[in-house]
């Protein structure tokens, strides 16, 4: 933001004060959501989600791989966002680097658990072909094309829809292959099993401006928070990522009736968003 | 690998003179001041522009004339196999100069001296024919920021396989190792401002394929003259006039 | 010396470190008339030096080396390579010198600083053109497996001389090293015969027999001199060699055969005589490494 | 000496006392939410009584002594600095002191022609007043732009302080705009410092 | 010569690095940890001010086998294409040295871990005391031995302090891994590989107020207040040592 | 013994010096020297305008890129970028142009033994091409000893490699006063020689680096006089193109 003049601060700061926003929203309502699903036809399952003028798109992509020899039942995911230099001017070149590094890190957090894969949004023990040999490799790509703040959000969303609409082919693995190299597989093109993604959790960011919290911010609204905090709530009410992102200090109280509004807000929003999906999935069979 | 049957049908089913399904819409970013988004049968591809605004860096600042910047990049997931390019490999360096001299001939940049104009294309989805696709994205962004040009500019790809001459080349006829001409034109004018072509063809040939190449070029210029026209109607609807 | 002269009822009201700063010339040689350093020192001789070995506990060998305010810390870490066609019975040492942006402010994150590359190059010269490591003793199996010994140095701080104290660190780490016990198991590859379970592992004969020590026979030691006018100052600060660019490295191993000299060009000129003296400095310099050395290895020794 | 450190002894985010008594002075910093002083340098903790006459009665609390950070150049103070490059328009050079304390790394100055001196400043001739290499003595105006800090030496005690002539020795100051070779006895044009011989 | 540009050869490091097994739990509910510590024990600190004389301020930390050096450089110019801004700039930076993990080369992802510092510290530093200037923290982590990030944010905070620079509060920094039931407090590498799930919380003891926090994993919300309580403790008592640290450099500048 | 060394040479005979100037149309100053099958081309560039960044802006600032015959820049290029770069600092004199840049590329064309004196002669030539003002011209060679201790002048890359030791020794070219005889010889001879750059290779007594420094010191006359005179041979026709 080409930095505010003190006036709209001042206007910014006393709107969320009185909860009616710039744009009439309250402070935790969100913006019209807009979710569109097998955009990409190439990619295994893909998603585009349009928040208000934020519009990401999420790819997921499945190949074979060998999984880790550490974790040898498990399949390996990893998540890579890139912020287009559509999206804001400044992000040419490498300008747009730093921020997708801490966007990926950021989703890679509150999706993917912790190391041993516990608490992981994705079942990783599903993604598993033949212990040890052979696994699938699911690379999730996300794209910042137009940002209008709260992006992480965004993405987390259309990470959730993009998986929803994940088709991973069925795959038969030969039986006479020797045991120590690498089994011969065919993947079948016909039948597909899909994900299950209720365990996905959805990602809500609150923002502190002055003295209260908000729920998805704007460019402008996001130049004046004093401190942010995303938290990664499934469905079952239990958090599984959590983010205070930059700036001023936070009272450990302040933290925890955070943690609970979001919980609050995360249910309206899990909803919303399945409802979203299921017509995009619908119109989408329609479609093809 | 057979690209035209004996009936006449390429692999996707089209006749060899037939272009792939245009689809374009304008204002998808909105803080942008021009964006499009542009398709050519599989084929995505989304433009935005800046500007004229403030010359980033003193050096590059011309008195007489806005100054053209432009920068191409692909989606990891826009190709087949999901490839993590660094960004400034030498094929989309080669291409972000071949958009900016094509665009910058058509643009009125001395209307708008010492100002910068940044054009931005993301390939969201490459299925052959990326390079006409982003200039076509471009004109309609350039259109949408309402930047004075002479004319708009159309650009469209045809190749030469099986002995006929085929347009709008999709990914598969584009990599059969058989020529690729593509063909950027300002179509009032009739005026051609880019031609690029690789590997080898014989001379009359190469005036049939060229000849095909302009036909599709004018018929994209017909759309997308098509597409701003409705786009102007609803503006000025919006604006109750 | 009209220049210091000048200056000098200027200087008389001006604080004394903004004396240095704006005139460092003539701040350097008003010491040197009385030969003195701006630290205390008389001009041959050099900052008090201490070393300690063993400081990174994950590295097969390591030393930190500290000479006045430069630091240096060096580490081995030893792989097994498969030796050359040409020389089937030698291991081989990969040296490398490192300046990470926190050892003097003139470093940048993204540029690496340009003295680097020449030290790291000076310094696998120096060892390994001063014999004081056979490479045969890295051999394991004839024309199968060597050691490959990984010497990483790093500069923590920064304070002139940096050729000499990543010379002393990397002779330190090279004593304190230590070579595990491996043997070789079926499928041809080198693996360790840890402690615990030595015995339950299949009887592979360990090919080393115990953990022995690496031989080295004469240990190479460096001294670095600036040469302004005709003084000779001994172990400059980093002050002095930005000031004074003339400056003169001897390097020396424990028979006092001459390793290498080393006078990079600079403004100054070096007459023989100001080299012979530089060299009687440098074997005064050398007794005294021994020394150090010899004590860091034996109370090294006793824990 | 020993006790007085002890209690006294403060690091940063230690309470040094209520806003309502106490208001804070360098090294502290007063925290509007739980209206409390905080220190935020390491240090001694010393307090000064208000003057009689001011209305605030309040006392200043201050943290003295251990390490302040390399001094920045700031609006006021007078900075020791070599000049680099003359234009037609302005001259820049090498911030090298603040004040008494030589800084650790250079910060850039400018002085621009309208800051040279006082009088008639539109016809000031830049390479009469400096040339590179000369050591000046100049007021920091303001923080100035992106690259470099506004310099000024209208004053009588600013200007040069010392410079070398074309011959290299040090040149004597004969008036506020000669200053003389004593080898040669060239006289050239500085904007010369007044140094009042203390 | 041939040794000198071994570095292509490639080279296999002989430690057999077995996978060691998870942490089991043993003896009732208590977890045996590799180095006999208790749950919500640290390990030991050893913190020591002005380890590097060439920069403005900096620090030496040790937990255990986890070593890190930090140098503050500044308030310095900034680089020339820097915007000007009336507010001071922080500018982080983390490297590992190649022997800092046991396997050579296995360094992990320093620009995250950079630009996590940039923002734990950010909230700390007065950066209206020093305009238009920049404050340079450059870390170099000797020996990786577990919660590393907590360990530089710490030794960080140390070396702004004795660089002079104006802090709203010392930065305190603990990480608590969870495995199954148990929360370890200060884990080292062995234990964070295994982790289910791990909590980071920087905070400013004094003021009480948390100026970055990471969580990872599942955790209902009482886990995590009980988790945030054991953290925050932790940090208070992680303060007063380092308050004693900069007290010992104070009382004897001249070591 | 007096070893037998390839191309018949005695131990102190140099292999014939070709230097030729105004190689390159482009450059502001270029030199292509070889010492038998050693030849390096340099190129001058500059003075130009503005110092590097922690450089002195007093003084004149050299930067020197040296590129090897093939393969990338590694710590050996540095290595050398380094010596030239301080060497040229003794003998240019780097107040006249105080606030400027010279760039100075040395291209190695192959590299057949004492390769460091060869460019040295090169950017000597070089620089007097450009007409850049230097103190005194510098003068260069490699002497190497085998296990007898026996000096051998100028070797071949084999002889670097097979010899136990080898020394490289840069001093000012020899004083030359075209003025009329008042000046006594004295003042030429006892100011000996001194050495602006010395780097030595493996290990020697200190007494054979004494040796091989005073045969050095005595080609140096031969040397400058070799290099002079190519020199004018060559400034003879350009300076009617420079008229």
């Amino acid at each position: 933001m080409v930095g505010l003049s003190l006036g709209e601060q001042t206007f910014i700061k006393g709107g969320i004060d009185q909860d009616l926003r710039t744009d009439g929203r309250k402070r935790l309502t969100y913006r019209p959501i807009f979710v569109e699903t097998g955009i990409i036809p190439q990619a295994s399952g893909s998603a585009r989600v349009k928040l208000g003028a934020t519009d990401v798109i999420a790819s997921v992509k499945a190949e074979l791989g060998k999984p880790n020899p550490s974790y040898p039942d498990k399949g390996k995911v990893s998540i890579y966002v890139d912020c287009s230099p559509t999206a804001e001017p400044s992000f040419e070149g490498r300008g747009g680097e730093e921020l997708s590094t801490e966007l990926s890190s950021a989703l890679e957090r509150c999706l993917l658990g912790g190391k041993s894969g516990a608490g992981a949004g994705i079942d990783l023990s599903s993604l598993c072909i033949v212990r040890g040999k052979v696994c699938w490799d699911l690379y999730i790509d996300g794209l910042v094309v137009s940002s209008d703040g709260n992006v992480l959000d965004a993405l987390g969303a259309a990470i959730k829809a993009a998986l929803s609409d994940t088709a991973i082919p069925k795959v038969q693995v030969s039986a006479n292959a020797p045991s120590d190299e690498q089994p011969e597989v065919d993947v079948s093109d016909e039948e597909f099993l899909q994900f299950d993604t209720s365990g996905v959790p959805v990602i809500v960011t609150l923002t502190k401006v002055g003295g209260h919290y908000i729920v998805d911010a704007t460019t402008e609204e996001e130049s004046q928070m004093s401190s942010a905090v995303s938290v990664s709530i499934n469905r079952l009410g239990r958090i599984c990522g959590l983010t205070k992102r930059g700036g001023a200090g936070l009272h450990p109280t302040v933290i925890l009736d955070m943690i609970s509004a979001a919980k609050h807000v995360s249910e309206q929003l899990m909803n919303k968003l399945d409802s979203e999906i299921a017509a995009a999935e619908a119109c989408d069979e329609m479609e093809s | 690998m057979e690209f035209v049957n004996p009936e006449g049908l390429r692999l996707d089913g089209r006749r060899p003179m037939e272009m792939r399904q245009l689809r374009a819409e304008i204002g998808v970013v909105s803080k942008a001041d021009g964006s499009a988004v542009f398709e050519m049968g599989n084929t995505k591809v989304i433009a935005a522009v800046y500007g004229p605004r403030e010359v980033q860096n003193r050096s590059q600042q011309s008195n007489d004339q806005a100054l053209v910047r432009c920068e191409y990049s692909m989606a990891n997931f826009s190709t087949g196999d999901r490839m993590r390019k660094p960004k400034g490999d030498r094929r989309s360096t080669e291409i972000s100069m071949v958009i900016r001299q094509t665009m910058e001939a058509c643009i009125l940049t001395h209307l708008m001296p010492r100002s910068q104009i940044d054009i931005f294309v993301q390939v969201l989805q490459a299925d052959g024919g990326t390079r006409s696709a982003c200039i076509n994205a471009a004109t309609l962004a350039l259109a949408d920021a309402g930047i004075p040009m002479t004319d708009i500019v159309t650009s469209c790809s045809a190749g030469f396989l099986n002995g006929t001459p085929l347009l709008d080349l999709n990914y598969v006829e584009d990599s059969a190792g058989g020529p690729d001409v593509t063909v950027g034109i300002l179509p009032k004018l009739d005026k051609v401002t880019l031609l690029q072509m690789d590997s080898k063809l014989q001379m009359e040939t190469f005036e049939t394929v060229m000849q095909l190449a302009t036909e599709g070029c004018k018929a994209v210029a017909s759309y997308i003259r098509e597409v701003l026209l409705e786009n102007t109607k609803q503006l000025e609807s919006r604006r109750g006039v | 010396m009209a220049a210091a002269s000048g200056t000098n009822d200027l200087s008389s009201e001006m604080e004394l470190d903004a004396f240095r700063r704006l005139f460092p010339l003539s701040f350097h040689e008003r010491h040197l008339l009385e030969s003195i350093r701006p630290d205390g020192r008389p001009l041959g001789r050099a900052r008090d030096t201490s070393l300690s070995l063993g400081a990174v506990a994950s590295a097969n060998g390591s030393a930190l080396a500290k000479i006045g305010c430069t630091t240096m810390l060096a580490a081995i870490k030893l792989e097994v390579m498969t030796p050359t066609v040409e020389a089937p019975d030698e291991g081989c040492i990969a040296i490398d010198f490192h300046m990470p942006p926190i050892c003097s402010p003139l470093i940048r994150p993204g540029r690496p600083a340009e003295v680097a590359p020449v030290i790291s190059k000076q310094l696998s010269d120096t060892i390994l053109s001063s014999g004081t490591i056979d490479l045969k003793e890295l051999c394991l199996v004839s024309g199968k497996a060597a050691w490959m010994a990984y010497l990483d140095i790093y500069c923590l701080d920064a304070d002139g001389a940096l050729f000499d104290a990543a010379l002393l660190s990397a002779v330190a780490a090279f004593s304190h090293l230590q070579i595990p016990v491996v043997s070789l198991n079926d499928d041809g590859r080198i693996v360790l015969v840890s402690e615990e379970n030595g015995g339950s592992m299949k009887e592979k004969e360990p090919v080393n027999k115990e953990k022995i020590k690496l031989k080295m026979n004469s240990q190479p030691f460096s001294l670095t001199c600036i040469l302004h006018k005709n003084y000779i100052l001994a172990d400059p600060i980093s002050e002095e060699e930005s000031i004074m660019e003339t400056y003169l490295t001897v390097v020396l191993d424990t028979n006092y055969q001459l390793v290498s000299l080393n006078k990079p060009g600079g403004p100054g000129l070096a007459s023989t005589s100001s080299i012979q003296d530089c060299i009687a400095l440098a074997q005064k310099r050398v007794k005294e490494l021994q020394q150090i050395l010899s004590e860091a290895i034996s109370d090294m020794e006793v824990d | 000496m020993k006790e007085r450190e002890e209690e006294n002894f403060v690091t940063p985010g230690d309470i040094l006392g209520k806003a309502l008594e106490l208001k804070p002075g360098y090294g502290a910093y007063f925290s509007s939410h739980d209206k409390t002083i905080y220190a935020s340098l390491t240090g001694f903790r010393s307090i000064t009584p208000a003057p009689i006459d001011s209305e605030d009665q309040r006392a200043t609390v201050e943290v003295k002594g251990h390490k302040a950070h390399g001094p920045v150049p700031e609006p006021g103070v007078v900075v020791t600095a070599r000049v680099t490059n003359v234009m037609a328009k302005m001259a820049s050079a090498d911030i090298v002191c603040v004040g008494p304390k030589s800084v650790k790394e250079k910060f850039t100055g400018i002085i621009r022609q309208q800051d040279v001196r006082a009088t008639e400043i539109d016809k000031v001739e830049m390479h009469s007043s400096f040339r590179p290499g000369d050591i000046v003595k100049a007021l920091v105006l303001s923080l100035g732009d992106a690259r470099a800090y506004y310099l000024s030496t209208a004053k009588n005690e600013l200007g040069v302080v010392s410079a070398k002539s074309a011959a290299g020795a040090t040149m004597v100051p004969l008036s506020w705009t000669e200053m003389q070779c004593p080898l040669t006895g060239q006289t050239e044009q500085r904007k010369v410092a007044k140094i009042d011989a203390v | 010569m041939a040794g000198k540009l071994g570095a292509a050869a490639a080279t296999y490091s002989p430690s057999t690095g077995q996978r060691r097994k998870r942490p089991t739990i043993q003896t009732g509910s208590e977890l045996a940890r590799p180095d006999g510590r208790g749950l919500h024990q640290c390990r030991p600190a050893f913190l020591k001010t002005g380890a590097v004389n060439s920069a403005s301020g900096s620090a030496y930390a040790e937990f255990g086998n986890t070593k890190v050096i930090v140098s503050v450089f500044g308030p310095r110019e900034s680089k020339k294409a820097m915007m000007y801004s009336n507010a001071g700039r922080l500018n982080c930076n983390v490297s590992y040295t190649t022997f800092a993990s046991p396997v050579r080369g296995q360094t992990p992802e320093t620009k995250d871990l950079s630009s996590m510092l940039h923002k734990a510290l950010e909230g700390a530093i007065i950066l209206k005391s020093f305009p238009k200037t920049t404050v340079d923290v450059f870390a170099l982590v000797l020996e990786s031995g577990g919660s590393d990030l907590p360990v530089i944010t710490s030794c960080a905070s140390l070396a702004l302090a004795d660089a002079g620079i104006m802090l709203y509060d010392i930065v305190a920094s603990v990480s608590v891994s969870c495995i199954g039931k148990n929360l370890l407090i200060d884990p080292v590498s062995e234990e964070e590989v295994h982790q289910d799930g791990a909590l980071m919380i920087t905070c400013m003891p004094s003021r009480n107020e948390v100026t970055q926090m990471t969580v990872t994993g599942e955790w209902s919300t009482t886990k995590i207040n009980e988790a945030m309580q054991l953290c925050l403790d932790a940090c208070s008592k992680l303060g007063k040592i380092m308050r004693s640290c900069l007290k010992e450099a104070a009382s004897a500048p001249q070591d | 013994m007096d070893i037998e060394r390839a191309g018949g040479r005695g131990a102190n005979q140099l292999r014939p010096i070709d230097c030729s100037r105004d190689v390159l149309s482009r450059a502001h100053g270029s030199a292509s020297c070889s010492h038998g099958e050693t030849r390096v081309l340099a190129a001058v560039f500059g003075p130009k305008a503005g110092t590097k960044k922690n450089e002195n802006p007093e003084k004149a600032c050299i930067e020197v890129i040296w590129k090897a015959k093939t393969g990338l820049i590694g710590k050996i290029e540095k290595e050398f970028e380094m010596i030239l770069k301080r060497t040229l600092q003794n003998i240019c004199l780097l107040t006249v142009h105080p606030n400027t840049t010279t760039s100075i590329v040395v291209q190695v064309v192959h590299d057949d033994g004492s390769l460091l004196p060869c460019a040295i002669h090169a950017t000597c030539a070089a620089l007097v091409d450009a007409g850049i003002p230097l103190k005194s011209l510098a003068v260069s060679l490699c002497c190497c000893l085998n296990e007898s201790g026996q000096i051998l002048l100028d070797p071949s890359k084999l002889e670097e490699q097979k010899m136990k030791a080898f020394v490289c020794l840069v001093f000012p070219s020899s004083v030359h006063s075209i003025t009329p005889e008042e000046s006594t010889p004295a003042t030429t001879k006892s100011t000996e020689q001194e050495i602006i750059t010395s780097l030595t290779h493996g290990i020697m007594a200190v007494d054979d680096y004494f040796h091989c420094v005073d045969q050095g010191r005595a080609a140096i006359t031969l040397l400058s006089n070799i290099l002079k005179k190519k020199m004018r041979s060559q400034s003879a026709d350009n300076s009617s193109k420079a008229a």
